[in-house]
């Protein structure tokens, strides 16, 4: 039906992913870096979303897995929200390399 | 009887140990008990003698130590010579263990002296028993061990202690050589048992070479044991022991071991005439350098110990020259009068407490029968006409003369002209003149030295007729007996060399009495001499020593020192810097930062994806 | 060069182009405007990939939801300009040298993947397939989710509530 | 459970025995060490009966198993003794029995714990002994490692704690050295068992990687040995750990590299130790006349003790480096000999210590005079590690000098340097300290009771039984031998 390959959308998918990663391994704010954490969520949702149509073994099933992806994504975004707002309080700073607290 | 070999070296052995353990218990009564065994072992020592004297050989082998398709047997041997050193070594042993008796009086560790001198006997009579070679290198060491405890038997004197340990390592020296040579000797024959030995010799199995090179090292253990000429100077400083001990060591035991062994492999010589010339001369130089010493030392034992050194090197030079029997025969009959000589200073020293024959004189009013014994010590030694050190001093002589070594002839006449001047020295210094001593302080002489003494003052007239042309070379026959190797070289003596003998023993006496006595020549010129101070002082061998070896040990110790220092150090601290940088690297990359680990977990990732996928992972 | 070829290309574009501004903005709230572009964009791909339910959800979510929290919290924090520069240069070069091997590495993988023609008639009442799908199948796991939101909503409240009280 | 398994994990008994107790006081504690400490020993007399009546020792049980690529490792846990371990296991708790004895008169505090991290090292030691495939012994190897750290860290001298890390971090590196030869063995010959392993080197051909592996050897147990310029560890451990620890430490320790060297190294890699053999000639001469010098010059006589070790291991060396039926029959008789020569020194070190409290050669004098006995027993370990024959030291330096000259005549030669300055460092050091003078400096002194002659005098019987009839050890461990010399083809 479609006449895109699926390695257009690999490759789009991958792309979002390394740009999240390099965002998440690199950026100081702590903000930032959940941002990119849901940029590659995306990537991933986007590869599942793929599969599920151009798959080995298409289906919905793709479909109902990146929407239980999603609403994780949602809850762990509520959750980090509440740490960095705990943390921020706390610390008066969201920059991630002020949080060594693993040194200890 | 002859069965029962073993104990001979087992019973003093057995002393040994009764008397360390239980030196608390028996005290006094330890004395009697060495006695006692010394004595036993001197009878059973007889009995073998006796027996052997008919059977000729006989021999008794354990196996004791397996390597692999090696084996090394343990046993006892006994043919002529060893029986012979073996009669000789009990019954001086048996006399000084009876003199000590007297001599070790009130000592505080008398028990353990005796368990000493035990210990000491039974490794020497296990030394002449031994069947190979590693067995007679084992007691030959044990020897050296009876010889060290002995002669730092004071321990508490600083001079004792260095003389042991001296005398100890002396002799290790000595006996490496020894321990190069008999394995060197037992890759060439596979076995280190003599009668294996003299048969390789005989088959030709070794190079001309091999067997120089090995009989050399085999004398140089000789000359650490036996005190020849370089490793000579642990001998004088052994009279820190009590005097019994510096006549056992002196006498029949320690120094003459060196002389036995190399009459124990004298095939190896015999087929080396560099070897034997090498022997011949190392033994004609220690007399005659042992002699001049002796001439001016003032020590009344000290004298005594370069006579010995000096008759040792008479040993050695018979031995070089072909004189097999010439030099066991020396060795027999010296080992009486020197045994008898060191009694008789013993008993002088017990009675003046003093050494230094400055300080004595006129002793012979006094000490009637210990002035005569030491005459007639004297005599045997300077080779007085029929005393025994007569003929067998003149029995050397005629073989260095039949060897035509005209030039090691007319040292050993010089060496023996010596022996009687400095003998007679100190018979004058000591024994006549005025007294210097309050006499009244001089103490009696007991019983049980005295015996000994008479008995060995016998030996040391009469032994020399074992062996004499005149009556019957009963020595030289029982030691040629069965000893193949030896045919053919009994050199008879002349009329010329006795008469030569005995001019130059009476001259040299004559000679100490102008000086000593008489007065008849000055002194004073000679004493601030060079030459006198250089004799005075041993030629300074033991200044060189100390400056050379014993310096250069520890100097190279300190180098090494410096390398552990730095060097070593240098590597501990790389370690331990490689170590801390290590740990430090590590504990800093600890930054708790989770995006540095995410990170470097990241990169750890992708190096594995990257290296599957270059392998053509997919 | 169909229609449906020219959408992918302009929507994949804007995404890329979201995520590289995310990367290279200045400010904080610029950057999460940017990253809704990417999250809009995808939502066009995913009509393009007959997952119209998808596709409101991502709107709904990221675009909604996600987007409002996180510019709550830029809100709730203070940031200045300075705050979004990288770290750390060498570890950025570093990150930066192994994404782009990991990009080829995979880029690699999925080079020439080709499984088949692709399914029929996703898009055929996509929302009633899902909604099969999850109460058929995939109920357990449903509710699951559901309970991993409550607890992450519980967890969330007293994460932010509990410091507060101890302020007070 | 086989009797050698019973053995290797019979320490435990008095581990567990003193954890139940739990900290009671000294005298019971020590009391319980001390009964515990015999139970090895009673099993390893046993062992050695059983080996002696020939009946097989050897245990099997099925380990690990895993596969790379298309091998299939097994890891078994294997024990088995042959006629050198058997007399090292023997050694071994010989010892321990008597480093428990006297420690309980050296160690005032914490003894509970003490004697536990003994038995965990005595466990440690057994195992190493017994394994009979090479990552069990790796295993074992490092078990000793653990409770030595901590026995020299806590209970040792002044310097104690650095020489804990010192001895760590070098044995350490060591281990990791071993481990990464044993891996290469594993992965190349596909098993770690001895004889599989020797089996599969003999007839393989990759001599490249069989001298890289028995460089890994010479250096893993040349730091234990230790080999120039590894030592100084060694010598940090002997002058600074309590006394009754190095008993164990210079007695049974030490051996373990002779151990690995004669075991692995000649015993799997012959070709390769073929090749080596005048690098480790060489370095056998070195440490035999560096150890010896630098004991002439020592103050300290835990130190002159200390490179008397380094200088005797030397004669290890040169027996391997022979590689002939001498020589390494020499270097067992050598590991054994100074195992128990070194054990009596440091036995009368730690009675010395307790009336002086000093070992410094320059304050000892004259000890003789008070003391005769412990005076007559330093001197006679004197001699015996000076190699006075009628001791075990004598026969295991003939042996090893025996088998020197056959293949390398220049370097015994030269080694037998090392023999006179054995004498004279050893004289030097024992005379100093007994013959002499007595200052009276430590006020009355006692001689030796009878708890402190007991041990001596079995450490000195057992060094005259080897010196006077070596038999004894020489019939045990010729069938040994002979399958060691087997890869030499001598």
């Amino acid at each position: 039906m479609t006449t895109i390959p699926l390695q257009a959308y690999l490759i789009l998918a991958l792309i979002l992913f390394c740009i999240g990663l390099f965002g998440a391994l690199t950026k100081r704010n702590t903000i930032i870096v959940l941002i990119c954490i849901e940029l590659m969520l995306n990537a991933v949702n986007l590869n599942l979303v793929a599969f599920s149509q151009l798959g080995n073994n298409p289906g919905i099933t793709g479909q109902v897995f990146s929407l239980f992806t999603i609403t994780i994504a949602a809850a762990e975004v509520a959750v980090g929200m509440a740490i960095l707002i705990a943390w921020y309080r706390h610390k008066n700073g969201v920059n991630v390399d002020e949080m060594d607290g693993l040194k200890d | 009887m002859i069965e029962f070999a073993w104990l001979i070296p087992a019973l003093p052995l057995l002393t040994f140990l009764l008397l360390i353990v239980l030196r608390e218990k028996l005290k006094k009564a330890s004395g009697y008990v060495a006695v006692l065994i010394s004595g036993i072992t001197f009878i059973v020592a007889t009995l073998v003698f006796l027996q052997l004297i008919d059977v000729g050989n006989f021999l008794m082998e354990w196996s004791w130590l397996t390597i692999g398709s090696i084996d090394i047997s343990f046993g006892i041997l006994l043919n002529p010579l060893n029986g012979l050193m073996l009669l000789l070594v009990a019954f001086i042993s048996f006399l000084i263990h009876m003199y000590s008796l007297g001599y070790m009086d009130g000592d505080q560790r008398f028990s353990t002296f005796f368990a000493y001198l035990s210990l000491f006997t039974s490794a020497m009579l296990g030394l002449v028993m031994s069947p190979n070679l590693l067995q007679f290198y084992m007691f030959w060491e044990l020897v050296g061990l009876g010889s060290f405890l002995l002669i730092g038997f004071y321990f508490y004197k600083n001079s004792a202690k260095q003389a042991a340990k001296k005398a100890f390592i002396m002799t290790r020296i000595g006996d490496v050589g020894l321990l190069i040579g008999l394995i060197l000797l037992f890759w060439q024959t596979n076995s280190l048992r003599f009668v294996d030995i003299y048969q390789a010799v005989t088959n030709g199995d070794m190079s001309g070479g091999m067997i120089t090179l090995i009989a050399i090292l085999i004398f140089i253990g000789a000359i650490g044991k036996s005190g020849q000429f370089p490793l000579h100077t642990w001998l004088p400083d052994a009279m820190e022991g009590p005097t019994p001990v510096s006549a056992l060591i002196h006498a029949a035991t320690m120094v003459a071991a060196g002389v036995y062994l190399v009459a124990v492999m004298y095939p190896l010589y015999m087929a080396s005439s560099l070897a034997m010339m090498i022997v011949a001369i190392v033994g004609a130089f220690t007399a005659i350098y042992a002699a001049t010493i002796g001439l001016v030392q003032n020590d009344l034992k000290q004298v005594l110990a370069y006579s010995t050194i000096s008759q040792l090197g008479f040993m050695m030079l018979a031995m070089g020259v072909l004189g097999y029997t010439a030099g066991i025969f020396h060795l027999f009959t010296h080992a009486f009068f020197k045994a008898l000589l060191f009694l008789a200073a013993g008993s002088v020293i017990h009675a003046v407490h003093t050494q230094n024959i400055k300080e004595m004189g006129g002793l012979n009013q006094k000490l009637k029968l210990t002035s005569a014994v030491f005459l007639i010590g004297a005599l045997a030694i300077s080779g007085f006409p029929l005393f025994s050190g007569f003929f067998s001093k003149e029995e050397i002589l005629a073989s260095v003369w039949a060897e035509g070594q005209y030039g090691l002839f007319i040292i050993a006449i010089v060496a023996a002209f010596l022996t009687s001047v400095y003998m007679f020295r100190l018979y004058f210094l000591v024994f006549h003149g005025e007294s210097k001593l309050t006499l009244d302080k001089v103490k009696p002489v007991p019983m049980t030295m005295k015996i000994p003494m008479m008995v060995l003052a016998l030996f040391a007239i009469f032994s020399g007729f074992f062996n004499t042309s005149w009556f019957g070379t009963y020595i030289a026959d029982f030691l040629e007996e069965g000893a193949t190797y030896l045919e053919g070289i009994h050199h008879g003596s002349s009329i010329w060399l006795m008469l030569l003998a005995t001019v130059v023993s009476l001259g040299g006496i004559a000679l100490a009495y102008l000086i000593y006595v008489k007065n008849a020549l000055n002194q004073e010129n000679w004493k601030t001499s060079g030459t006198y101070q250089m004799l005075l002082n041993k030629y300074y061998m033991d200044e060189f020593y100390d400056n050379t070896f014993v310096k250069g040990s520890r100097g190279i110790g300190l180098g090494f020192q410096y390398v552990e220092k730095y060097f070593v150090r240098l590597i501990i601290l790389f370690i331990g810097d490689l170590v801390t940088t290590f740990s430090r690297t590590g504990s800093k990359s600890q930054t708790g930062q989770a995006q540095t680990y995410t990170a470097v977990a990241f990169l750890g990732l992708v190096l594995f994806a990257a290296v599957y996928m270059l392998k053509g992972g997919y | 060069m169909n229609g449906e070829f020219i959408a992918f290309l302009i929507l994949s574009f804007t995404a890329i182009l979201g995520g590289i501004l995310m990367l290279n903005l200045k400010k904080v709230v610029h950057m999460l405007l940017s990253v809704v572009l990417t999250f809009v964009s995808l939502a066009g791909i995913y009509v393009l990939l007959s997952a119209e339910f998808v596709a409101v959800v991502q709107i709904l979510i990221y675009s909604g939801a996600v987007t409002i929290i996180l510019a709550f919290g830029i809100m709730l924090t203070k940031h200045t300009a300075r705050d979004e520069r990288t770290s750390n240069r060498l570890r950025a070069a570093l990150v930066g040298v192994g994404v782009l091997v990991f990009f080829f590495t995979v880029y690699g993988a999925i080079d020439n993947l080709f499984f088949g023609p692709g399914a029929e008639g996703l898009h055929v009442e996509n929302t009633q397939q899902i909604g099969e799908r999850i109460f058929a199948h995939y109920v357990i796991p449903f509710e699951l989710v559901s309970i991993v939101l409550l607890v992450a909503l519980m967890g969330a409240i007293v994460l932010a509530r509990k410091e507060g009280e101890e302020n007070k | 459970m086989g009797t050698l398994s019973l053995l290797v994990f019979s320490p435990f008994i008095g581990l567990i025995a003193l954890l139940l107790a739990g900290k009671q006081s000294d005298n019971i504690t020590k009391r319980i060490a001390a009964f515990s400490s015999l139970i090895p020993l009673i099993l390893s007399i046993l062992v050695y009966a059983q080996y002696q009546a020939g009946s097989g020792l050897s245990e099997i049980l099925r380990w690990v198993q895993f596969e790379v690529g298309e091998q299939t490792l097994t890891l078994n846990y294997e024990l088995a003794v042959d006629g050198f371990s058997v007399i090292l296991i023997l050694l071994t708790t010989i010892i321990a029995v008597l480093a428990v004895f006297t420690s309980s008169w050296q160690i005032k505090q914490n003894s509970h714990l003490f004697f536990m991290l003994m038995f965990l090292l005595e466990f440690g030691i057994l195992g190493v002994f017994s394994a009979d495939n090479l990552i069990l012994f790796f295993i074992f190897f490092e078990i000793t490692l653990i409770p030595m750290f901590f026995l020299i860290g806590k209970w040792g001298g002044t310097d104690r704690e650095e020489s804990a890390f010192s001895y760590i971090i070098y044995n350490g590196l060591g281990s990791m050295v071993l481990l990464i030869a044993i891996a290469a063995i594993f992965v190349t010959a596909g098993t770690t068992n001895f004889s599989e392993a020797a089996e599969y080197f003999r007839t393989s051909n990759e001599a490249g990687l069989q001298l890289g592996i028995a460089i890994a050897f010479l250096i893993a147990f040349g730091v234990k040995l230790p080999i120039f310029p590894l030592h100084s560890w060694m010598v940090k451990v002997h002058v600074h750990a309590p006394p009754a620890l190095v008993m164990i430490h210079a007695g049974v320790l030490l051996k373990i590299g002779a151990y690995g060297l004669i075991k692995f190294g000649v015993g799997i890699l012959p070709a390769s130790f073929t090749t080596l053999a005048p690098l480790i000639a060489i370095l056998g001469l070195v440490n035999l006349l560096y150890g010896a010098y630098l004991a002439l010059v020592q103050e300290e006589l835990r130190s002159v003790l200390a490179y008397s070790s380094i200088s005797h291991m030397g004669i290890i060396l040169l027996g391997v480096a022979a590689l002939n039926e001498a020589g390494i029959q020499g270097a067992i008789f050598q590991s054994v000999s100074h195992g128990l020569i070194s054990a009596l020194f440091f036995l009368l070190v730690g009675i010395l210590l307790v009336r002086t409290r000093t070992t410094n050669l320059r304050k000892l004098s004259g000890l003789a005079r008070l003391t005769p006995v412990l005076a007559g027993f330093f001197l006679v370990a004197a001699l015996a590690g000076l190699g006075l024959p009628g001791m075990s030291g004598f026969v295991s330096e003939f042996t090893v000098f025996l088998g020197i000259f056959e293949n390398m005549p220049v370097i015994g030669a030269i080694g037998t340097l090392g023999i006179i300055m054995t004498v004279v460092y050893m004289l030097r050091a024992i005379l100093k300290m007994t013959y002499g003078t007595y200052r009276n400096m430590f006020g009355d002194m006692n001689d030796l009771g009878m708890g402190e002659l007991i041990p001596a005098t079995i450490l000195l019987i057992c060094i005259v039984v080897i010196g006077v009839y070596p038999n004894t050890i020489a019939l045990t461990v010729q069938q040994t031998l002979e399958t060691l010399l087997v890869g030499i083809g001598g």
